[in-house]
């Protein structure tokens, strides 16, 4: 039964992969990527990753997508044409290349771990308290070197979005 | 719940930048009504220079101390000393360079000088980690302030474009790296470096999971085929920046690469050829690209690419002699190579709509127009060039020396080579300086400020005493790469 | 039970598409995407891996290069935006002034 | 006294840096009252350590280190900023302090006027003085050297300062080109010190940890065959690399176009002191070349037809300095000569008065040069003895010690190598003998067409005048040198005739540092033939120039009286002459611009400009692979992630 959803939410996460690669108007590249996120999301209750799940659902599907609309919807007029076959050999060498990462990454994952390994994990391992009881004690460092890295963000999100005025003194060339 | 005890000391001069850099952030509402004006510049940023210089103390009291660590996540040696001190240094110089040149294009400077620091941060973060995930976080705090630094010049299209490079091909190898370290993850089920070093399997999910790692390392560290961005980013940056980035940046990544390869010490065999490759590859890449170019910038940057490689020798060569060679050489190129930016900062024209670039061409004549300036460029060019008895000729000297006692004398020719080819464009512009009459092409910024004054002194005092007492000072790192070595 | 495998390999096609996505697409705005679908497959892996054995460390991870996410996000269009208003494009084949 | 040797290096240290920083600010007068200074203080020095090493213990071997600072240790590996002072390394000081500071007398003076003849601004006064300076630092450091490191720093400083002042008139392109050419084929010689230092490093220095001269000569004795045979290969190297120092075959080509630095450069680094670096090299490094005989044989012979060859050359010139750059290869082959046939001190001797002789040469030259402002080429000058008599006899005594005339300083020293070199090839004796006699050719060619006969350009004519005494002057010095400097070095076969026991000095003051080579010798005849024989070559060189020169050029008044009674002969010798111009001259003319094509401006020139624009070309595509697009470096990195995974996956 898990089985049978699991390939139904991996065939829509895939949909939804190649839905932002291959569409051509940025919008729908976005939603794609919304039905992506969705359905790996879900994919996390199966993994018994509940509090990943919902923050998924939050961070990704509510903030980050809706941001990559907000901004699409703002300069969406200005995208220059999408011109076709310019990049032909690229296209083919990139897509090559991809296929062979693709294949040596598999190989390497399936050579270690045997087909079918059961995983271990307790049903409620991912609950929002074990989650948190181990980013307050085990991995504090990294959660709090995260804030930091927020607080980088914040900054730098201020910097850039902040209207730009040159100095008087510009006109000196 | 027992909430984990923590060892503050491990991260002393760490605590110390960030409430440095919280105070720098805040100093920007003290008086918000007041004007953004050169003098307050320079308070923001002599608040900043303190914060730095406390650090660095903090960073030498604790050397020769033992190890301690943080729930084995960060960990405080003598390594990861000298690595802030590197980095703290680095930053000084490039602080010290941006004194003066920040007022020219932006009024933001507390903000400039806050994301400075933090980027210090995570560069010293990062070289003291010893836990992937607090590696990968400390990585993303150092990279992200990079990229808003990068394109810190709003101005200038220039700097746009460098920063949107450097931040979609950042994030795309981020990815890389955090994919190789959920491999080594699913290897051994852990994030420790210590448990990784004790259960990797050495199978093809331990050989691809460093792979991956290396190619975060190697777009860190600007190593060919990952390095793409660098002359780009390097060009677009404001110099001050790229000054400290091209050192600091490598310097963190150097370290951590060398805490990763150890816990990957099993596939010895395997990842010290692909390095010796890459090394290879990417001095030669760097100073064959190098020899045509135009700007300055690009030079110096295309120089860094080739420089990494003569550093990826050293990685190569392994633990011990590989180690304090690396480190070495890391003091030696903050003081020379940010020593060449701060004369290259000179050469630039002020202009805010094109790239501000100083061509090779601005140099003409320097020799008769400013002589000890001239003089004092050309003992950086020949340091980086690795002419005797600079710092950068026993940098080298002990990177090959390094190579060729644990048996990589082909690499160490192949570093020989390369740098007698690199020769050829520091010494152009050497020529162009001394040999050369001054025209309508050169160009010097003046007066020359006490604070970039300041920065080349240091630069260059420090070239040449780590040319005098190359012995000792490599002594010293030496204990600290046995100590890290036997650990 | 979902066997790992499965998991770990659906991850990989996604990151490969992400990065195929990376090379062939020329709007800055999908190149970014591609990469946060990157991201995210990793997320998976981490968290089926956290699953195969039984630790949380996996989840700890994912839930940081969430948080990485969201600061690259913010950032990264701050600075598509900024080049954006300056150059009325977001195609990147003619975002290069730099090169050499 | 010994343990202040380190001020020999401290002088022209602090004169270079003093008139660096100074030097604007205090004038030409200053400048070169420092720098001077600075070389003679230097000078003194050096005659105060060769009378302080005679002082020394029998058990010291003549030889005392003086170890200055703790250079490089790492590890095991330790190498000291040391002075080696033994005979060998004063005399080389003696020569480059002493004929340097004559050199810096004269240059104080000609300097004055730039290229153009115009007055040469205070800085750049100041510069030149300055980079003179560093040279007489950076040979000094190289000779003074107590190992291989060190010596390469050496060997790198002066390259470094030779290019500086190959392009000292960098406004013109040709001395712009020439630098280059000099560094580029330098760095070829170059890699092969470095390459053989690293390799005896691992033959012979890694067990003692070190790369000082003593050091490695100790390991030798208890070196393994294996050892001893890979000598072989470190020789050629440091072969390489003296033959790019010394311009020889085939790294000669970057001389001759040196002359466009000014005059005392050319005098003092291009014929005295730097280009004698790899002779020096190969007699401090004897021990290495003693196991390696092949190596041995092949610096003889390249140094035998580097003299022919250059020799030849030197006759079709007509460019004053050329001839002499040409005489400088050819003479500089001459010590190859000896020091490949195991004659070091005959190889040292003929430096010494090499040394003394052609820089009076290249000093009178560049009187001659200021004389006619800037004018070089012979065939336009003739009768200049008239105007500039002094600056003649100066020149005059100078080809007359180049030429070998007998008793002067040229004869006695070459005289040795070829007397060393008959007993072990005939071959090799029959070209050094054949090289003396077109020596003494071409010198004298020099002489007469330069200052003898009618002036052929007679706008120059008019314009040549004396140089002032500041010039001229410190030319005597080296004058007494080329007439007397033999003297050092009489053989014991003469020194016998006049009963004066161990009458070759030079030799007995270098025998410590040569000891362990033994050379054979041939009875007291048999010496005084050879002797007889390179006397009677060199005087029939002379004449033969004389009867070429002077009767085709038309009689100048003087030389008409002069040789009156032997008109008829002299008639009579102008069907050998012109027989001589047909059978020797053109034959010797094809052959010369042979080589001159085909080595200095096809092959060494192609390989060199080559291997450049190879590079460049390379460097050129790698650059334009940065297009700046995006796309193209995400591919370049997945093409990396590719080959990483790929190739870990292999290897592991």
């Amino acid at each position: 039964m898990t089985l049978i959803l699991f390939a139904f939410l991996a065939l829509i996460a895939l949909a939804g992969g190649l839905g932002v690669v291959l569409s051509r108007n940025p919008v729908h590249s976005a939603l794609s990527l919304l039905l992506n996120f969705a359905s790996i999301a879900v994919i996390y209750f199966l993994l018994h990753a509940q509090f990943l799940g919902v923050v998924q659902v939050i961070v990704y599907a509510g903030a980050i997508v809706v941001l990559f609309l907000f901004v699409v919807m703002l300069i969406g007029g200005n995208i220059g044409p999408y011109r076709h076959g310019s990049r032909t050999v690229t296209s083919v060498i990139a897509v090559g290349l991809a296929a062979a990462f693709l294949a040596l990454v598999v190989w390497s994952v399936v050579q270690v771990l045997p087909m079918s390994a059961t995983p271990v994990g307790a049903p409620d391992a991912g609950s929002v308290q074990a989650v948190g009881m181990a980013l307050y004690t085990d991995y504090l460092v990294p959660f709090e070197l995260a804030s930091l890295l927020l607080l980088v963000g914040m900054l730098g999100g201020v910097v850039l979005a902040r209207r730009y005025q040159p100095f008087a003194e510009d006109e000196t060339q | 719940m027992n909430l984990p005890h923590i060892d503050f000391s491990v991260i002393t001069p760490e605590l110390i930048v960030i409430a440095t850099a919280l105070v720098v952030m805040l100093a920007e509402f003290v008086g918000a009504h007041a004007t953004p004006s050169p003098t307050r510049s320079h308070r923001i940023a002599l608040i900043a220079l303190l914060g730095l210089v406390l650090a660095a103390l903090a960073a030498v009291a604790g050397l020769g101390r033992a190890a301690t660590d943080i729930q084995g996540m960060l960990v405080a040696d003598d390594l990861g000393r000298y690595l802030e001190l590197v980095v703290l240094l680095a930053a000084a110089l490039g602080l010290l360079l941006a004194w003066d040149y920040l007022p020219q294009f932006t009024k933001m400077h507390s903000e400039y000088y806050a994301l400075y620091l933090l980027a210090v941060v995570g560069m010293m973060f990062m070289g003291k980690s010893t836990e992937l995930i607090t590696l990968f976080v400390s990585l993303e705090i150092l990279s992200v302030a990079l990229y808003v630094l990068t394109g810190f010049h709003r101005g200038q299209l220039a700097a746009g474009e460098a920063a949107l490079k450097y931040f979609l091909l950042g994030a795309f190898s981020s990815a890389f790296f955090i994919y190789g370290a959920a491999l080594l993850y699913g290897d051994t089920g852990s994030t420790h470096l210590v448990d990784i070093a004790a259960r990797a399997s050495g199978g093809f999910l331990t050989l691809a999971g460093l792979a991956l790692l290396l190619v975060g390392f190697g777009f860190k560290l600007a190593v060919v085929p990952f390095h793409m961005w660098t002359p780009d980013v390097y060009q677009g940056a404001p110099t001050p920046v790229t000054a400290f980035m091209s050192v600091g940046t490598k310097a963190a990544a150097f370290v951590a690469l060398f805490r990763v390869l150890q816990a990957a010490g099993v596939s010895y065999a395997t990842w010290s050829l692909v390095l010796a490759l890459l090394a290879t590859l990417t001095m030669t890449w760097g100073n064959l690209a190098a020899l045509r170019q135009s700007s300055l910038k690009r030079m110096l940057a295309y120089s860094s690419i080739a420089h990494a490689g003569y550093m990826l020798i050293g990685v190569t060569a392994g633990m011990q002699l590989g180690l304090s060679a690396v480190l070495f050489y890391l003091f030696a190129y903050a003081f020379m190579n940010i020593g060449a930016f701060a004369v290259v900062s000179l050469l630039e024209r002020p202009g805010y709509h094109a790239t501000q670039d100083a061509t090779i061409d601005a140099a003409r004549g320097l020799f008769a127009r400013k002589p000890l300036l001239a003089v004092v460029m050309a003992i950086f060019l020949l340091s980086l060039a690795g002419v005797p008895p600079l710092a950068g000729f026993f940098g080298k000297l002990y990177l090959f020396n390094a190579a060729v006692q644990s048996g990589w004398i082909w690499l160490a020719i192949v570093g020989m080579i390369n740098s007698v080819v690199s020769a050829y464009y520091y010494l152009r512009v050497t020529v162009l300086m001394f040999m050369t009459e001054a025209d309508e092409t050169s160009f010097l910024r003046s007066p020359l400020s006490n604070a970039t004054g300041l920065a080349i002194a240091v630069a260059m005092v420090g070239t040449l005493l780590l040319g005098i007492f190359a012995g000792p000072w490599l002594q010293q790192l030496g204990q600290a790469a046995l100590a890290f070595a036997g650990s | 039970m979902i066997p790992t495998d499965y998991v770990l390999i659906l991850a990989a096609v996604l990151f490969t598409i992400g990065a195929a996505g990376v090379l062939v697409r020329r709007n800055a705005l999908i190149i970014f995407m591609c990469v946060e679908m990157m991201l995210n497959s990793v997320n998976l892996t981490l968290v089926a891996l956290a699953d195969l054995w039984g630790n949380l460390t996996g989840q700890v991870f994912a839930f940081v290069v969430m948080a990485v996410a969201a600061v690259e996000v913010a950032v990264g269009l701050a600075i598509i935006m900024a080049i954006v208003r300056h150059k009325d494009t977001s195609n990147i084949d003619e975002i290069n002034l730099l090169k050499g | 006294m010994l343990n202040y040797s380190w001020l020999i290096l401290l002088f022209p240290a602090v004169g270079a840096l003093f008139n660096a920083f100074w030097g604007r600010r205090l004038g030409p007068r200053l400048v070169k009252l420092v720098a001077n200074a600075a070389v003679l203080a230097s000078f003194v020095v050096a005659v105060l350590m060769a009378i302080s090493l005679q002082a020394l213990p029998a058990s010291a071997h003549g030889q005392f280190e003086l170890t200055l600072w703790p250079w490089i240790h790492s590890g095991d590996f330790r190498v000291d900023l040391a002075m080696l002072i033994d005979p060998l390394s004063v005399v080389m000081a003696l020569v480059i302090t002493g004929v340097g500071f004559v050199i810096h007398l004269y240059a104080a003076e000609y300097m004055k006027l730039d290229d153009e003849h115009q007055p040469l601004d205070d800085r750049r006064y100041a510069r030149f003085f300055v980079y003179l300076n560093f040279f007489i630092l950076m040979m000094l450091t190289l000779v003074l050297a107590n190992n291989f490191l060190q010596m390469y720093v050496g060997w790198e400083g002066v390259g470094l300062a030779s290019y500086l002042l190959i392009g000292f008139w960098f406004h013109k392109p040709s001395a712009a080109d020439a630098g280059k050419k000099a560094f580029i084929v330098n760095r070829v010689g170059d890699f092969g010190l470095a390459l053989a230092i690293m390799w005896l490093f691992f033959l012979l220095g890694r067990d003692a940890g070190s790369l000082a001269f003593n050091d490695i000569f100790h390991a030798l004795d208890g070196a393994t065959l294996a050892v001893k045979s890979a000598l072989g290969g470190v020789t050629l190297l440091l072969l390489l690399a003296a033959t790019g120092k010394s311009a020889q075959i085939p790294l000669f080509v970057w001389l001759p176009d040196a002359m466009e630095g000014p005059t005392p450069v050319s005098a003092l680094i291009h014929a005295a002191t730097m280009v004698t670096a790899g002779v020096y090299m190969i007699a401090r490094t004897h021990p290495l070349f003693e196991l390696a005989p092949g190596t041995m044989t092949i610096v003889a012979w390249i140094g035998a037809i580097t003299a022919l060859m250059a020799a030849s050359i030197a006759m079709v010139q007509t460019d004053l300095k050329r001839i002499l750059a040409y005489s400088t290869i050819s003479q500089l082959g001459y010590m190859f000569l000896a020091v490949g046939v195991g004659a070091y001190a005959a190889g040292i001797f003929h430096l010494t008065t090499h040394a003394l002789y052609k820089a009076l040469l290249f000093l009178a030259a560049g009187s001659v040069m200021h004389a006619l402002h800037g004018e070089l080429n012979i065939d336009l000058m003739g009768g200049l003895k008239a105007k500039m008599p002094r600056t003649y006899w100066q020149f005059l005594i100078g080809a007359a010690a180049l030429a070998g005339f007998p008793l002067l300083a040229g004869f006695w020293s070459k005289d040795e190598i070829l007397y060393f070199t008959f007993q072990q090839n005939k071959a090799l004796y029959a070209i050094g003998l054949g090289t003396a006699f077109l020596t003494a050719f071409y010198s004298f060619r020099a002489v007469f067409r330069a200052f003898a006969g009618k002036p052929r350009d007679q706008h120059l004519y008019e314009h040549a005048h004396e140089q002032s005494q500041g010039m001229v002057a410190p030319l005597w010095v080296l004058a007494f040198g080329a007439v007397f400097a033999g003297l050092i070095g009489i053989p014991a076969a003469v020194g016998g005739l006049f009963g004066l026991e161990e009458s070759h000095m030079l030799e007995q003051w270098l025998h410590p540092v040569f000891a362990d080579v033994s050379l054979p010798s041939l009875p007291v005849v048999w010496e005084l033939s050879l002797l007889a024989g390179s006397s009677l070559v060199a005087l029939l060189g002379i004449y033969l120039a004389y009867a070429r020169y002077v009767q085709q050029a038309g009689w100048t008044l003087f030389l008409q009286r002069l040789f009156t009674p032997l008109q008829s002969l002299l008639e009579h010798k102008y069907y050998v002459d012109e027989l001589y111009t047909a059978v020797i001259v053109n034959p010797l003319r094809t052959l010369a611009t042979f080589f001159y094509r085909f080595s200095d401006q096809t092959l060494i020139e192609g390989i060199v400009n080559g291997l450049g624009r190879v590079t460049m070309v390379v460097g050129g595509g790698v650059a334009r692979l940065q297009s700046g697009m995006v796309g193209l470096y995400a591919l370049s990195v997945l093409v990396g992630v590719v080959g990483l995974l790929a190739l870990m996956f292999l290897v592991g």
